[in-house]
């Protein structure tokens, strides 16, 4: 166990952490707007905190992250290389799963994510329980606000709760689902239901992560101790549009949010040579990463089982089917 | 064939798109009956839905486009009890990927109520589910689910093509008492409609025929497997093969011997679906010639049995494609 | 709307209709006994003060109710014949569904059960939405204690807030699921779960149906003037086992609640002679019943449409399939 | 064939039963494997599953056997991250029917999570389903839903029968890295075991003859589809007709034609299956063997295209039967 790390030593490493993740997701937009890479994506920028906030609480040796559609801020605070990011959205070799995943179907090193809302809720479980029937670790598994309509989510707090997985349910409140404002989706409040489901609740504003880190430190130790699983509540904000569409939000709403980024009022904290030279490192390894990735070599496709109509038949046999 | 997101109401060519005809059809229920209503996930204006199909509609009819939470099973559940409540709700699944989240409203709910009802109800329920691949959007978001929803007492599935005409087999479905899953390709969307010669309501088969001479073979295929036939189509012509395309818009019906028939006879059909390897589409339309003797000679052209991979050039290696369509029937008559 | 009932004539009532289900389950287990019943069958023994009390406070001329598979009461109290309830049991073609429904998916005029737990949730929503939309009527929505397992159940609640379904949820806790004790399946307390989706929540004991009745009106009244759902949570027991297997639950626990039967205690309000009266009577009706529905002819099978491998095709080509 | 809802572990012959050999595989399990645990509703003693199938295990393993709520969507799920967690989960799914609400669980993540992630998880996940009809259970608790699961890449389907070993097809699928759903017919359950000749490894075909002289007819069917199958092949003999049965365990992959060329080519293929009519099991058969050209001619027996009636003869007249298997068979060698 680390010893308790000073205010200033947190605040370098968040600052390079959320930094990072939002050099990152920036040049992902640049890339897909430069039709360098094709499918979809869906960026974190703004919402940061929550990611190095929370993750970073986390023991990488023995712990496990469930992730969403909006992965690649959790991958980055756990650790994962940009490098291998860029090279899994460019279809490369050298990608986090070789090409397969693209940008929402991440693993690396106990890292998922999976693009069915809540449907890694109960996964996240099984595997906290697992972790509890090995004698260590616990994890941490994000959701969405939107992420509230699915029943399954209910389910599986019920079954964390009844059988003690130790499990921290993180919620990035963003206040939309994709276009749709929670009041639009929700009755009640989002943010008292794990309670009823035997899941004590923090809610927080996540945007200062210094204080965030320390909460998810108390909270993680809680789990850690009890095994028995916790909700931190967090509200946050997108800047960007939900993927690679239009943001059809207010734009003064928008416009608003962004006079309280997190991230420069972070930066704020640090003195304007030390948050330079962080920025200049990070955008050199950013640019270097992705270069590196580009040049990668294309991924190879599985050698994948023939379909069922062409398996294998005993040689006098005629063949059929046809591979496409 | 270039995907657009945003599809404008006409294409490059200037004909209405297979987009816009369900669009407009949508606008022309909602117009002329008010017992019409959608639901789905982000289906308000300005947004109109993730494929942008239910663009202008709320805006037009403020309280009957609903946006619903992210919540597919009571999406198809409650548009269920509205449905033998006497009205008539078109549920947008946003993609045909989570069509699995209400697996069992669809099945053990509305398709069984009818008959297990003793006729006392009907279920006038549409499911509209934007499905398939080539966007590389990866394995959760690119499926051709659509199989396992075939052979459900009381579901019909029908899925357009450009070649239908979508606006037309959606009112149909959304005329019809029993539930209608409504599979939309995604890479239809942006094309121009070109529809073709057609035969049986109110679900109607289209077929296209291309090449000279003796009927070469026959391919059967539906929605967006429209799009590898017709290329290769025009390449077996210049090979010196005639072909003819049936693409029956209701897929969980369908009798490939009338249209085999019709075709005259042809000696090999080539079955092809975007659906993963085995027991799919093509297995009940082989099975079908196969048990009525006589058959044609038969291949299959499928997805891998594979996840289909984010990565654009896995995602093409895995998909049928035009030159695994030619090379099936080139097998099968030379 | 009627007048209000005087409690001497609602008691009458009441009992009539709780004697009767009683009546009618105690005779459907010994038809299954003497094996003159196929299939199986959930009786709702000991709970039936909640079908009485509750459904009979709706209006049957425009509001419906949504049952499961231990529906019998819900149906009986709706106004359904005993006579159609065994014929459809027996599978006569007099049954409620002409025998294709059996115990627990029947339907008949506003009243629909099915099989699957909390799969009728959002089907009842979505009819509460159309009766809203038709300007009249709305309905009761029953559930057991183990049904909250599932998570379509918490979509359903969640839409109906949002959506202001006029939707009465009554759930019967009976403490258990099939075998398992509800406290072995639930974290944190049930009843408090529909208020965390916006929806108010009474919670009862059940075993007086006379004031149960009066607080179904009360709730009904509410729902009908505002459209907003409401909750009303009863705690009861069953007497007789989950279906036709054993009861394996502690018999002193069973022998216990069996004391506290609230039938016989309903039966005590009465004058014993008028009580002896309609116990005659209710007896009477049911064995007319059963000896009707059992000599009712068979259920035809339906008319359905030949395999899709047997469908008509043009009279030139041959046929192919076997119809089993 | 007397179904019993409490089968003992030795059947009227003396002989161990279908479900007592699951039930003793679980027990071996159990004891040798700390990993392996099972999880599912209503699985602890006394009451032992809604089959009995677990009855015994928890007492015994106190702790490894856990029931769950009623959540089939999150005890696949749980059970899918307990096994990327390293152990070992049989989940049972009481009815076959419910599956439908674990479909997205199954299908969308277990199923898909080894490929996806690049070989960096495996999945050895055994769900458990009691499945089919013959019980006057009715429309939701009858059905032989597991159709609707074939076809997906990356899950097994394993369907046992009293001539295979069950339990050791279960032992089978427990060390399977990959997930397996494994559905037991209902009416199976009290039959005593009656091993026949298998082939294959590790979810072996069993395949038994009736009958002398030429072959004449080949029967394809899997799990309950036996009951018909015995009785039907006795009768084809007295009428002079020598038949082999086939019983592929593992049904999401099948070679027919291997079998039917073992089988010594008979003329005549009847595809056996009691799901409802269209795009089941017996279609994939019927498909391969087409396509394979050079094919006996087929015929497929199934289930009508409707729901499955709670009333027993109404049951019986939907589901196939062994009449409809011999008349099959004879509609085709004459
Ligand atoms: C089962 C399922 N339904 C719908 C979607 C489409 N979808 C992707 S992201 C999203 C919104 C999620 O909102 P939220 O949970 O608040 O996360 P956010 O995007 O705000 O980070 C939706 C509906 C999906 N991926 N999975
Ligand atoms: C989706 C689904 N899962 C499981 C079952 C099997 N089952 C039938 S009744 C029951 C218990 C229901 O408990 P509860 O809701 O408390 O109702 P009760 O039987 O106590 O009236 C279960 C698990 C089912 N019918 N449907
Ligand atoms: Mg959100
Ligand atoms: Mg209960």
């Amino acid at each position: 166990m680390q010893l308790v790390q000073s205010d200033e030593g947190l605040t370098v490493e968040l600052y390079t952490q959320m930094a990072t993740i939002r050099r990152v997701e920036e040049t992902l937009q640049a890339l897909f707007r430069q039709g360098r890479m094709r499918g979809t994506t869906h960026v974190s920028i703004g919402q940061e905190a929550c990611a190095a906030g929370v993750v970073g609480a986390l023991d990488r040796q023995r712990d496990f992250v469930f992730s969403t559609h909006r992965c690649h801020g959790h991958f980055l605070a756990w650790g994962g290389e940009p490098r291998a990011l860029f090279a899994e959205l460019f279809g490369r070799e050298t990608g986090i799963c070789g090409g397969l995943g693209g940008s929402q179907h991440l693993c690396w090193s106990g890292f998922f994510s999976n693009g069915i809302q809540a449907g890694m809720a109960p996964v996240a479980v099984g595997m906290a329980l697992s972790r509890k029937a090995a004698g260590e670790g616990i994890g941490a598994a994000f959701l969405g606000d939107g992420t509230f309509g699915e029943g399954t989510l209910y389910e599986s707090m019920n079954l964390a709760a009844l059988w003690g997985a130790p499990l921290l349910f993180v919620v990035e409140d963003n206040g939309y689902a994709q276009s749709t404002p929670r009041r639009v989706q929700h009755a009640g409040r989002l943010s008292a239901r794990p309670a009823a489901f035997g899941i004590e609740t923090v809610v927080q504003d996540a945007r200062d992560p210094v204080a965030l880190r320390r909460l998810a430190e108390a909270l993680i130790l809680a789990v850690r101790s009890d095994c028995r699983p916790r909700c931190l509540y967090l509200h946050t904000y997108r800047l960007a549009a939900h993927s690679r569409s239009e943001d059809y939000r207010d734009p003064e709403e928008v416009q608003a949010r962004r006079q309280r980024d997190p991230l420069p009022a972070l930066r704020r904290r640090l003195p304007e040579d030390q948050a330079d030279a962080i920025d200049r490192e990070i955008a050199r390894r950013v640019a270097e990463a992705v270069a590196a990735a580009e040049s990668d070599p294309p991924a190879q496709p599985r050698g994948v089982p023939l379909p069922a109509a062409t398996l294998p038949l005993a040689p006098l046999l005629p063949t059929g089917g046809e591979r496409a | 064939m270039t995907p657009s997101a945003n599809g404008a109401v006409h294409g490059h060519g200037g004909g209405l798109t297979f987009r816009a005809s369900l669009t407009e059809a949508m606008d022309g229920l909602l117009r002329g009956d008010p017992r019409v209503l959608i639901l789905g996930e982000d289906v308000l204006d300005p947004y109109g839905g993730a494929f942008k199909v239910t663009r202008g509609l709320s805006d037009r009819y403020p309280g009957r486009v609903l946006a619903t939470p992210v919540s597919e099973a009571a999406i198809i559940g409650t548009a269920t009890g509205l449905a033998i409540g006497g009205l008539r709700p078109i549920a947008e699944v946003m993609f045909g990927d989570f069509l699995l989240l209400a697996a069992d409203e669809l099945i053990n709910h509305a398709a069984k109520f009818r008959a297990m009802y003793h006729e006392q109800v009907t279920v006038p329920l549409v499911v509209r589910a934007p499905a398939g691949g080539g966007r590389a959007y990866g394995p959760t978001h690119s499926q051709s689910l659509e199989k396992h929803f075939l052979g459900v007492p009381g579901l019909k599935v029908v899925a357009p093509t450009h070649l239908h005409d979508p606006g037309a087999l959606l009112r149909a479905a959304v005329a019809d008492p029993d539930p209608v899953l409504f599979v939309e390709h995604k890479l239809l969307y942006p094309l121009e409609l070109r529809p073709s010669e057609q035969r049986g309501t109110p679900y109607p088969t289209a077929t296209v025929r291309a090449g000279d001479g003796d009927p070469g073979v026959i391919i059967f295929a539906y929605g967006g497997g429209v799009r590898w036939c017709l290329p290769a189509m025009s390449r077996l012509a210049e090979a010196g093969v005639s072909s003819t395309l049936c693409l029956p818009s209701r897929i969980d019906r369908f009798e490939p011997w009338t249209w085999w028939d019709l075709a005259g006879r042809p000696p090999a059909a080539v079955l092809v679906e975007e659906g993963t390897a085995g027991h799919g589409w093509t297995a009940e339309v082989a099975a079908q010639l196969a048990e009525a003797g006589d058959a044609p000679s038969i291949r299959r052209v499928t997805g891998a049995d594979d996840i289909i991979p984010a990565a654009g050039h896995l995602e093409d290696a895995m998909l049928p494609s035009a030159e695994a369509v030619v090379a099936a029937a080139l097998a099968l008559v030379r």
